[in-house]
């Protein structure tokens, strides 16, 4: 067990970064909700509002950045489940795989999406 | 008293004679005979006196006895008086009804370790714990997550092979030449540690934990908390620390803590485990990121 | 077979000192424990380690106050040894990381303790035993030494010369408790015996249930003498249901005693007028017992110690612990009511007799720790001298077992060491029962015992070659282990109780001539029942029936040794009282009870107490605080 | 001889009913944290509809609105995402080490303000849906 002695990368790191992506999403994914539903309505949304929203580039930053923590905090969640469920070897490898492609195709259509709403596309 | 001597006597003389008649298996069955009637009667005297009974219900399993291959669980009545514990409880369990009910036991007083059970759906010392303070029957199952041996005795294997991977001994950078010269130590040192030092090595907290259950390479609590002890002390010096941090914080080290506080709820010897493993997660942290 | 050059049997604060001391010494060196180590009872020692640190304070001073408090029946070159080098063992403890507690300038703190003229008691809070054990047992762990845990040792492996003197000890047999099987562990230099108390003798003890005087028995059985077995130490305040031990730091701070009709008893009885609750162990409890005798008893049974009155911020701030024992042992809440406590064994001052290199008279047979006799706590031990005398000794067994260069031993062992033989009136025959035919024989009987195969062997010569000695020694456990598991028996626990009872009954604090003799008729009474056991749980998989049934056989031979001593000692000395005879005396009884089991039969002789030490001879005083 | 039983993960997890406190607070904090990084998939695949252009895109938002189902969903995920913020500020307390002894209740407390702000939301969701 104690025979190889595994640096900051092993674990350290995503746990602190779990932390700090945690730390950022307390803040927007409640602005979201208030933005959203509380100050507009859900059941009001048209694609010109969003895109009014989306075409300031603070606003569309902000969104970037939560789609890309929300999606790192997420997966990574996600992940560390199976592993403390004893997840190993292969299988574990394969897992990190699938993850990180699905991530990175959900940023990748997250992006697509957010340039399509600010009308860049 | 001369009677006494007498009657004495009369037995003794039984003795020489007797084999003579009766195969020592045939005189020893007799005894035997004798004495389970004469215990039954006892038994039967001591629940009547009683002014209460509890009853236990405890798990069996033996893999080599035909009737115990599959689990199963027993019922066990037994006087009850103020100030029993379950150990005692299991022990007039066992002497009284059924000699091969198997469990750890030996101090009685919460130094040994040896009687961690899962009593009533938690993890408590057997010698520890008032039968007074338990809801009736009284349910008494090994320890959760851990392979059982036998009854109530689990297999401790693992646990001793995380708490020896911390590498759970005392090695400091350096020792003082004087052969009668002692290491310095501050009592605030010293108190920062003896929470820690108190672990009696049960694995209550590692039987209770989720994650444990789920990753059989997680150091657990009791390890981690080993490593603590340690850590923390100042007479082992900086760079032993840094080799220890290394040891916790590998992948199935402190990182796998979820904070869930069973291990600090279970421990009998009240250790704030959860506590200890935070702060070495923050001392982990700290030595990787060195501008804190 | 597994073979090291030394084994040590038991692995508490002994076992493990020794351990790592062979294991300094270049002994490839294997600890065989039939508990995990840090299960030993080594953990619920409380009090601390004595030893002279401090400058105004000289090993001598040690020597003096443990000489007078043995009573004067402690050897001097052991009590000598023990003091000089108790400093020494204490301070490496420091450097194995023990977390003693500090003084304010980093230093480790020492406190005052009975009997002792300088505050010269190490501790760590009141959990000594419990750190000394676990620093000790990383530092195995640290030396990668071979334990073999939870196997039990049923018998030592020893050659069988006419003379226990010309005997050798070759190893041990051991019996796996989670498998069953019966292995030989073959010692190329020693066996280091450090099994630990044997308060399972008594119902009412301070010990673990662990505690069954194996290492004393075995020892006995195969010739080394047992020593001064009838001084017993009983401790005033144990809790009545547990015997958990409720420390003398309560009536240090304050707490009283009382009897059922609310006497302080010590006081309006005469007991201790000066002293009171604080007078020396021994004196308390025999008043507590006097009270109960008398009738004036708490359910004819204990008495209450009371510490309502010292307040609840007191009580919390120095005895939070009492509380929790009293708690959790005995469901009574110390801050609203008085805890009820009654006197327990607490420990065995005698034991396997042994030299000051804790050699017995057999060849390569070691002994250390509360199991052996060095002489060190002759008639009465100290509080804080039986966690330095496991240093010291077990320190000592290891080094000279793995080879060291050691001076020669000043304390004599063996039947040589005879003075004059011993005499004493028994009610009935001791030792083994009927002709030992039977062929395991639970009870051990003749076969069991190693002089019996010596007589009956068919060319008439002593087994020499080690490894034979050591594959008979199997043959026969296998022998025992299969005869318990297949025969039909009653229950031993039946046996265990009966010899609990009578010596808690009659060789208890007080012993009376008839009292005795009575317990040497129940244990023959539980000797002969011994011979109708048997295990009813068939199986090989943790059978600890069978490991409890193999115990009782031990309890029985060191209760009639503890009590063939207190008969035949007729004085009144440190712990041991008897009641027609209520002096010391020095003339007679300046001497050691010694035991020997011969052909299954205890003889029982004496031998000098030593009295001249390594600088200085100790003249026998009133022993008064 | 000797061989061991081994209870296996169902019957170590079935001890839920055994839970204490933090052992929810975990178990509660997994599955909702699973519930949202589904949400968060499903949420970019109907946002999605934007890059087929405006109309696409306020027809579905607009549609999904006006099931009633969907309001309902929208409060039972305004739970789970209250509950998981407010347990997981908890959670950053613990990792700080503040507050360790007050866990249980520090919980209780996310529980009972998760169901305050939960209710006290229900009218805004479903405003003019019925």
């Amino acid at each position: 067990m104690a025979d190889h002695y595994s640096s900051f990368e092993r674990g350290g790191k995503r746990w602190f970064l779990q932390r700090i992506t945690a730390v950022f999403l307390i803040g927007v994914l409640a602005f979201h909700f208030v933005l959203l539903h509380f100050v507009n309505h859900a059941a009001e949304i048209e694609f010109a509002g969003t895109q009014a929203r989306m075409g300031n580039v603070g606003y569309f930053s902000l969104m970037w950045t939560f789609l890309v923590t929300a999606t790192f905090h997420g997966v990574n969640g996600v992940y560390n489940a199976l592993v403390n469920q004893g997840l190993d070897g292969t299988q574990k490898k394969v897992v990190a795989a699938v993850l990180t492609v699905a991530s990175l195709l959900l940023i990748l259509q997250g992006t697509r999406v957010a340039l399509a709403m600010s009308g860049v596309l | 008293m001369s009677t006494q001597i007498e009657e004495q006597r009369e037995t003794e003389e039984e003795v020489e004679t007797e084999p003579e008649t009766e195969s020592p298996g045939e005189r020893r069955r007799a005894v035997k005979r004798e004495r389970a009637a004469q215990r039954e009667q006892e038994v039967e005297t001591a629940l009547d006196e009683a002014e209460e009974t509890v009853e236990l219900k405890v798990f069996r399993y033996d893999p080599e006895v035909a009737d115990k291959e599959e689990p199963r669980f027993d019922s066990f009545t037994v006087p009850y008086h103020k100030g029993m514990t379950v150990l005692d409880a299991l022990i007039y369990a066992r002497d009284v009804y059924d000699s091969s009910l198997t469990f750890r036991h030996s101090c009685r007083q919460a130094v040994c370790g040896s009687d961690a059970l899962f009593v009533n759906g938690r993890q408590r010392l057997g010698c520890k714990t008032q039968m007074g303070d338990l809801e009736w029957p009284v349910r008494i199952e090994p320890l959760p997550h851990q392979d059982v041996v036998k009854d109530l005795v689990v297999d401790m294997e693992h646990f001793y092979e995380q708490m020896h991977a911390v590498e759970p001994y005392f090695d400091p950078d350096e020792t003082p030449d004087g052969e009668l010269e002692e290491q310095r130590q501050t009592p605030e040192n010293r108190e920062k540690i003896k929470l820690s030092t108190r672990c009696i090595w049960c694995g209550a907290c590692m039987s209770s934990c989720n994650i444990a259950a789920g990753d059989n390479k997680y150091l657990g609590p009791a390890a981690i908390n080993k490593a603590y002890r340690f850590a923390m002390d100042e007479r082992e010096g900086e760079s032993r620390k840094e080799e220890r941090l290394r040891i916790v914080e590998q992948e199935h080290g402190v990182w796998r803590c979820q904070t869930q506080f069973s291990c600090t709820e279970v421990c009998p010897k009240d250790i704030p485990l959860t506590e200890h493993i935070q702060e070495l997660k923050r001392e982990a942290i700290k030595s990787n990121l060195k501008f804190w | 077979m597994h073979e090291h050059d030394v084994i040590v049997v038991g692995a508490g604060g002994a076992g493990l000192r020794a351990a790592i001391a062979a294991h300094e010494h270049g002994a490839d060196v294997a600890l065989v424990t039939k508990l995990h180590p840090v299960r030993s009872h080594t953990g619920a020692a409380e009090g601390g380690i004595n030893a002279a640190l401090h400058p105004e304070d000289s090993w001598e001073l040690h020597a003096y106050d443990t000489m007078k408090g043995s009573d004067y029946l402690g050897d001097a070159p052991a009590v000598d040894t023990f003091a000089k080098e108790a400093p020494n063992e204490v301070i490496q403890l420091e450097h194995w990381g023990m977390p003693f507690s500090r003084e304010e300038d980093g230093k480790v703190s020492q406190r005052p303790f009975g009997g002792l003229s300088h505050p010269r008691t190490t501790y760590a809070g009141a959990e000594t035993g419990h750190h000394l054990l676990h620093t000790m047992y990383e530092q195995v762990v640290k030396r990668g030494i071979e334990v073999y845990e939870e196997w039990f040792v049923t018998r030592v492996a020893v050659t069988d010369h006419d003379d226990p003197e010309g005997r050798e000890c070759h190893g041990v047999v051991g019996y796996e408790i989670k498998t069953g099987e019966i292995d030989g562990f073959y010692a190329r230099n020693g066996v280091i015996l450090a099994t630990g108390g044997l308060g399972q003798a008594f119902d009412h003890t301070t010990n673990a249930i662990a505690n069954t005087g194996d290492g004393q028995a075995m020892a006995y059985r195969v010739g080394a003498p047992m020593e001064d077995m009838e001084f017993v130490q009983f401790h005033p305040t144990t809790l009545p249901s547990t015997g958990v031990l409720i420390s003398e730091g309560v009536r240090g701070e304050g707490g009283i005693l009382y009897n059922e009709a609310e006497e302080r008893f010590m006081f309006e009885y005469g007991y201790a007028n000066n002293e009171g609750e604080l007078a020396s162990r021994d004196v308390v409890s025999r008043a507590e017992l006097t009270q109960v005798n008398e009738g004036r008893g708490i359910e004819d049974e204990y008495v209450h110690l009371d510490m309502r009155h010292l307040g609840e911020e007191r009580i919390l701030d120095r005895l939070e612990n009492i509380l929790h024992l009293a708690e959790d042992f005995e469901g009574v809440d110390g801050l609203e009511e008085p805890m009820p406590v009654k006197p327990g064994q607490h420990y065995q001052m005698g034991g396997i007799e042994v030299n000051e290199h804790g050699e017995s008279c057999i060849d390569g047979l070691y002994a250390a720790g509360e199991c052996a006799c060095v002489s060190l706590h002759g008639a009465n031990r100290l509080g804080g001298n039986a966690l330095p005398e496991l240093l010291v000794f077990g320190a000592r067994a290891g080094r000279h077992a793995a080879g060291a260069e050691m001076d020669e031993p000043k304390i004599p062992t063996g039947p040589a060491a005879e003075s004059e033989a011993g005499e004493v009136d028994l009610p009935v025959e001791p030792g083994i029962v009927g002709d030992g035919s039977d062929p395991v024989a639970a009870d051990g009987g003749r076969e069991a015992d190693d002089s019996r195969a010596r007589q009956t062997r068919s060319d008439g010569g002593a087994v020499a070659i080690p490894e034979e000695v050591l594959e008979r020694a199997i043959e026969a456990e296998r022998d025992r282990v299969d005869t318990l598991l297949e025969r039909d028996g009653i229950n031993h626990a039946d046996v265990r109780a009966k010899v609990q009872e009578t010596m808690t009954e009659n060789v208890n604090v007080f012993r009376e001539e008839q009292n005795l003799k009575q317990a040497l008729r129940d244990i023959r009474e539980a000797r002969e029942q011994y011979r109708h056991v048997g295990v009813a749980d068939p199986s090989r998989t943790y059978n600890t029936d069978l490991i409890h049934t193999i115990e009782t056989r031990n309890v029985i031979d060191c209760a009639e040794a503890i009590t063939i001593g207190a008969l035949a000692r007729e004085e009144f000395r440190g712990a041991h009282w008897r009641q027609q005879y209520q002096e010391r005396r020095d003339d007679e009884w300046l001497k050691h009870t010694m035991l020997a089991w011969e052909d299954g039969t205890p003889r029982l002789y004496y031998k000098p107490v030593v009295l001249e030490g390594h600088d200085q001879t100790y003249e026998p005083k009133e022993r008064s605080y | 001889m000797s061989q061991s039983y081994d209870r296996g993960t169902v019957e170590s997890f079935g001890r839920w009913r055994e839970f204490s406190a933090g052992m929810w607070a975990w178990i509660l904090h997994k599955f909702t944290g699973w519930i949202l990084v589904g949400y968060l998939f499903t949420h970019i695949a109907v946002l999605s509809t934007s890059t087929q252009g405006a109309e696409t895109y306020t027809a579905t938002l607009q549609g999904l609105e006006a099931l009633l189902i969907v309001r309902f969903l929208e409060i039972g995920l305004l739970a789970v995402a209250v509950f998981h913020i407010l347990n997981g500020i908890r959670l950053l307390f613990v990792d700080l080490g503040l507050g360790l002894t007050a866990q249980d209740k520090s919980f209780y407390a996310s529980l009972l303000l998760t169901a305050a702000i939960t209710v006290a939301s229900i009218p805004t969701f479903l405003g003019g849906a019925l």
